[in-house]
């Protein structure tokens, strides 16, 4: 369609190398002998900057109109609150 | 309509997304599929808090390396998806079909390597409400190398993990079809729209793997 | 057909009761407002031949007003009524001065341990009655309550009081009753095919009459 | 392809093809008669949770007596006519779950989603005709498993429409397994009927508005069925997961739910409430859409604050994700979240003034004409604010604490469902029946159904609220087992011969729907002298509904207007003085 081959086709084997990359420095991460709480962030770190290359890149949304971005992460608010209203169980 | 079109463009239609009808379609069910593993995910979260104790250390009783392995060809099959729709831009028909048959290929692959992890989860003793009686897990358990009781280690982790196999499963399935239609020449460099919809949903279970490996797998 | 309370026995009934009556108020107000406005409205500007509708799109001030002032009268409401509830069921709610008695629900009944002669709940000489909870009159009662099976909830009219009982969890009330006399408790969770007659019934005792009375038991259990 | 209109214009023309029997009215993609097929199954579950309903009150009414006709009922459910109480649960739990789940959600969004949305946005047809299809059929499945529920060992679901867990996980508390594990199961195949439709209608009002149709142009039926196709696409899901979890806990054993074993009972009802809340609104908002458009047109004036109506629809939309700890607070979950869902859940009074106020002020010096809908129209702006201010006393944290889980609740739950949501469905019943069925429905007839429903709808739920008020706890089976509801019983027996007249007045709606479909008099396309698109095209609308794409020139209420000699102005008539919209690039 016309949309996506207006701009530059980004590099694919790039990203996927970068993916198989990262994924690598995940195992390693996971299995450091660091504190829960950091491995846990960096770990969680590593996942979401995979899950970001995936929707830009592979899904296209670097390249989409502001409006359909919005569409995208409408969602995204909904799965927080409910999980950090829930935990706040724990917390207080 | 077309016959006054001769004349005259009809006036536009107002459009409120810059993109046609089955890309925003798909978008718009992927934020379903989005609050669908909140609910799976966001239990698994709010569980583990409340019980740490009923999980072990990464590896102790789920196969990363398999798994490892895993991921790497999902991510693979991501890549050949692109490229597909890449070759559908281009129009060029031979890639297009070559590198959907690949991603099918693959994606069929990480459903059978998962099917084969489960039945050794099985086979250790490891099931859905946890420990099998006198499995092999259990018996390590009994001797204090793992934890008492994994029961909603368990839940979670099948239900997460079923159901994202069960997603790849609907891709594969709708991919053959794709595949299909392209061996059929359906997709022509201007209009390739199958292609590019289930490549987004394709890559949007490949987004869920990839948390779901990190925080089932790695955490 | 009553729009008011059941007289009420617990020490905190009043300031809930006043809750009630304030949101009573407010919503009769608003509730007379509309109605009567749309009746009017019904009337007035009913259909006549020859008539026109008035052509407006609306009117900002008024808006503002309709908006403005509902905003307001709720966060009054939410106001009087926070405080409230932080005394009668916030964290750290329960007075220091509170007797403890450990309440388990199950299918279709209660059971309510007392602290024996030691004083101290959780301890051997603890005695349990069934659907039975007696407490002296003017003194806060603390419940620590559990459940054997699904979740319940405790509910007495009376005292305003009304929690749930949700298994794998140590759920706590507190109350102060103000009269002495039998009170009904109710569960008020659906728990089942016996929801509807899972009813107990709580004794509140004049200090000398619980005295008394928990001797008794303390005797008829110690010879068992 | 250069624009996204080019497939639209094709399918227009599929409409002049020769079509089966089958394909036209079974297996149709034509988005009309999908929403006369979804109303066709919802009206009959509304029966069955209406006869549900009668049930329950006699054995409130006149508790432990034998119901009449209760003898054709097996041993399992009535023996001797006499309800059991583990039957009496089920039909309280069938009861709220059809109501919900099979009626009203359906009438308002199956039904009007489908039939009203490419009607009024000037479109020939969902952007997803075929997607359309198989969420009607994926629907009937549902249906029927919910059904069966009634007919398998143990009895049907007998933990609530809200199946708290774990009386609802484990077979062992209420002597049900199947039922409830086909309770589940229908609901999962329910919620992707629901998300087919969701994503249906969100890419319909997105992207195929007619020219002209902007955002700001859209009926607020629209606005309010778009809002809440929202909703409905990102809530259901939330139940979908959730009613797997527990139907895995049922079957193979997971624990997720279940205390004992690592679960947590008390998330459940978070992944209900997240879900459930919305839930409510989604039953609500469509019903103040359609009532919008009825009360301008009958009032012969512009919508009153036409801007803050849309704003308040979204306002209320998103608010409904905010407030779901309202229903837990005496749960036992921390009560400083109590406070902060107690705030939130108060706000929700905003946008609702708003909405009702402004309905007011649209009639404001209008010139009201009492067609039967507007009838039902005014009785729900009536009957939802009741129902709306006893949601103030129990959104009171403090004061919920006396009236959870009390008739309050159950007062409530019906003036804004029955007298809400119900009352506006009659109303759009009424109001675009001719244009579904070319026919007229009888005027008088609906008057005296209007009429009866009003006067035994409030006999019958509004001593509910004193009930409440004395502390009468909801869903027992027999209320005189306590001493303090005794003093209550003639007020339950009341009630519950109001009710009986209730459904028996229904019966003239009934016969009324029936009747005039095939003798109803024959409706002009415009009966109502309305501005909407649907308006402009036959009574029933052909295959493909406009000849010509309509090109709309202004917002859908301009009634009375001074540039036109009658009082309405349709959106797609063009004037000297309106500018043409933005032509299409060509192709
Ligand atoms: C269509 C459905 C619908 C709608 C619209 C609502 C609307 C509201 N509901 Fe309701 N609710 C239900 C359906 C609905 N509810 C159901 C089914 C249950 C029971 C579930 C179960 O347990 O089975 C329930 C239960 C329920 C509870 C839980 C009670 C309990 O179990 O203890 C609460 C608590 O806060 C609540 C609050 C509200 C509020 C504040 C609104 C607000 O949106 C109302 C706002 C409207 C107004 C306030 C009126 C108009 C405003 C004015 C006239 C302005 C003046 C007003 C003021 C200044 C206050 N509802
Ligand atoms: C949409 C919602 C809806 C509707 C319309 C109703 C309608 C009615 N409800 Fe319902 N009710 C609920 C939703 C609803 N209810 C819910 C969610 C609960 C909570 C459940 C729970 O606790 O789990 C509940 C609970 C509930 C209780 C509490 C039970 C208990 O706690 O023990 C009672 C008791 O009186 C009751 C009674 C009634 C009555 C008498 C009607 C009457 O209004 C019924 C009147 C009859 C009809 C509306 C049928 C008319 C039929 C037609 C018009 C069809 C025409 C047909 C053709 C053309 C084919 N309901
Ligand atoms: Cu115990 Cu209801
Ligand atoms: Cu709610």
């Amino acid at each position: 369609m016309t949309e996506a081959a207006q701009h530059k086709r980004p590099n694919y084997m790039g990203i996927w190398v970068g993916l198989a990359a990262l994924t690598l420095v995940e195992l390693g991460v996971a299995f450091l002998p660091w504190s829960k709480q950091v491995i846990i962030l960096l770990l969680v770190g590593l996942a979401v900057w995979k899950a970001l290359m995936v929707a830009l890149y592979f899904m296209h949304l670097r390249f989409e109109g502001n409006r359909m971005r919005i569409f995208a992460i409408a969602p995204l608010p909904l799965t927080v609150i409910i999980v950090i209203a829930v935990l706040t169980e724990y917390v207080w | 309509m077309a016959h006054a079109a001769v004349m005259q463009p009809p006036p536009k239609r107002e459009v409120g997304a810059d993109v046609y009808n089955e890309k925003l379609g798909m978008w718009v069910f992927l934020g379903s599929e989005v609050m669908f593993f909140t609910a799976l995910i966001g239990s698994y979260i709010i569980l583990r808090f409340g019980n740490p104790d009923a999980w072990t250390a990464p590896g102790a009783i789920l196969n990363i390396p398999i798994t490892a392995v895993n991921t790497f060809l999902l991510i693979c099959s991501s890549m050949t998806m692109v490229k597909a729709f890449a070759a559908a831009q281009d129009g060029d028909q031979q890639r297009l079909k070559l590198y959907l048959v690949a991603t099918v290929l693959i994606g069929a692959t990480f459903v059978g390597v998962q099917a084969y992890e489960y039945t050794q989860l099985v086979h250790h003793g490891f099931v859905p409400s946890g420990y099998l009686v006198g499995g092999e897990l259990a018996e390590r358990a009994a001797a204090g190398e793992l934890p008492a009781s994994v029961g909603i280690y368990g839940s979670t982790f099948y239900t997460m993990t079923g159901f994202h196999g069960f997603h790849v499963t609907m891709g594969v399935l709708c991919m053959i079809f794709v595949t299909w239609k392209a061996f059929r020449g359906k997709y022509t460099a201007t209009d390739h729209r199958g292609v590019e919809v289930i490549g987004l949903y394709w890559h949007f279970v490949d987004l869920v793997w990839i948390i779901l490996f990190t925080i089932v797998y790695l955490i | 057909m009553s729009w008011i309370l059941p007289p009420s026995a617990s020490s905190f009934a009043e300031r809930i009761d006043f809750i009630y009556y304030l949101i009573l108020v407010i919503t009769g107000i608003a509730f007379v407002v509309v109605e009567a406005g749309l009746i009017w409205f019904m009337i007035k500007y009913r259909a006549r031949p020859g008539r026109k509708a008035q052509y407006t799109h609306g009117n900002a001030k008024a808006e503002v007003i309709w908006t403005a002032v509902p905003a307001v009268t709720v966060v009054v409401i939410g106001v009087l009524s926070g405080a409230v509830w932080k005394d009668v069921k916030g964290r750290n709610s329960v007075p220091p001065n509170a007797i403890t008695y450990g309440v388990t629900a199950q299918q279709f009944e209660w059971h309510f341990a007392y602290a024996g002669p030691d004083a101290q709940l959780g301890t051997a000489d603890d005695f349990s009655v069934r659907n039975q909870l007696h407490v002296p009159v003017n003194r806060p009662v603390e419940l620590r309550m559990s459940s054997e099976d699904v979740i319940h909830s405790f509910f007495v009219n009376a005292f305003r009081v009304k929690q749930d009982i949700v298994p794998g969890m140590e759920t706590v009330v507190w109350f102060e009753a103000t009269e002495t006399g039998d009170f009904q408790i109710a569960c008020a969770e659906l728990c089942g095919l016996g929801h509807y007659r899972m009813g107990a019934t709580v004794t509140v005792h004049s200090q000398e009459d619980y005295g008394r009375w928990l001797d008794e038991q303390m005797t008829t259990t110690a010879l068992r | 392809m250069a624009t996204a209109a080019v497939p639209l214009d094709e399918a227009t023309h599929a409409g002049s093809h020769e079509i089966s029997f089958i394909r036209k009215y079974i297996f149709s993609t034509d988005h009309k008669i999908i929403g006369i097929q979804f109303m066709l199954m919802s009206l009959i579950f509304l029966l069955v949770g209406g006869i549900l309903a009668a049930m329950i009150r006699w054995q409130l009414g006149f508790p432990n007596t034998s119901m009449p006709g209760g003898g054709i009922l097996p041993e399992t459910m009535a023996p001797g006519g006499i309800l059991l109480p583990e039957f009496y649960n089920s039909l309280v739990t069938m009861h709220g779950t059809i109501m919900v789940f099979f009626a009203i959600m359906p009438l308002l969004v199956g039904v009007y989603g489908n039939y009203l949305i490419p009607l009024k946005l000037g479109a020939p047809d969902m952007a997803f005709p075929r997607l359309n299809m198989a969420s009607f059929w994926v629907a009937v499945p549902a249906g029927i498993l919910m059904m069966a529920g009634f007919f398998v060992e143990g009895g049907h679901a007998a933990a609530g429409w809200t199946v708290y867990a774990p009386l609802s996980a484990d077979p062992e508390w209420t002597g049900v397994s199947t039922g409830q594990q086909l309770w589940l199961l229908s609901l999962a195949v329910l919620g992707l009927s629901s998300i087919l439709g969701a994503t249906n209608y969100i890419t319909t009002v997105v992207n195929m508005r007619a020219p002209g149709m902007t955002w700001f142009r859209m009926p607020l039926s629209i606005w309010a069925l778009f809002v809440t196709s929202i909703l409905v696409l990102l809530a259901i899901p939330i139940l979908s997961g959730a009613a797997i979890m527990l139907f895995f806990d049922q079957t193979i054993g997971t624990h997720f739910f279940d205390a004992l074993d690592g679960g947590q009972p008390l998330l459940w009802q978070h992944l209900f409430w997240y879900f459930g809340h919305p839930e409510v609104y989604i039953l609500i908002l469509p019903a103040m859409g359609f009532v919008s458009d009825i009360i301008a047109n009958a009032s012969r004036k512009p919508i009153f604050g036409y801007h803050s109506m849309v704003y308040a629809i979204i306002a209320i939309g998103f608010l409904g994700w905010v407030v779901w700890g309202h229903h837990m607070f005496q749960s036992g979950m921390n009560p400083t979240l109590g406070t902060t869902f107690m705030i939130s859940t108060l706000f929700i009074a905003v946008p609702s003034a708003i909405k009702t106020f402004n309905w007011m002020g649209t009639m404001w010096r209008g010139n009201i004409r009492f067609h039967v809908p507007m009838l039902h129209a005014t009785a729900f702006v009536a009957m939802f604010v009741i129902g709306g201010l006893s949601g103030v006393f129990m959104a009171s944290n403090t004061f919920d604490i006396y009236i959870h889980d009390t008739y309050f609740i159950v007062a409530h739950i019906h003036y804004v469902l029955f007298g809400g949501s119900l009352f506006a469905i009659f109303g759009a019943i009424t109001f675009w029946y001719p244009k579904m069925f070319g026919r007229m429905m009888n005027p008088f007839w609906g008057k005296v159904h209007f009429v009866l429903t009003f006067i035994f709808f409030n006999l019958a739920f509004f001593p509910m609220h004193s009930l409440g008020v004395a502390g009468h706890m909801r869903r027992i089976y027999d209320p005189t087992q306590y001493e303090f509801l005794q003093p209550l019983q003639p007020v339950n027996t009341f009630i519950s011969i109001s009710v009986f007249l209730l459904v028996l007045s229904q019966l003239p709606f009934a016969l009324n729907f029936i009747l005039s479909w095939f003798n109803g008099a024959k409706a002009p396309d415009n009966p109502w002298d309305d501005n909407g698109l649907e308006w402009s095209v036959p009574s029933p609308p052909p295959h493909g509904n406009f000849k010509e794409t309509p090109t709309v020139y202004r917002g859908a209420y301009e009634f009375s207007s001074p540039l036109v000699e009658e009082d309405f102005l349709p959106q797609n008539k063009k004037l000297d003085s309106d500018p043409e919209p933005a032509q299409a690039a060509g192709h």
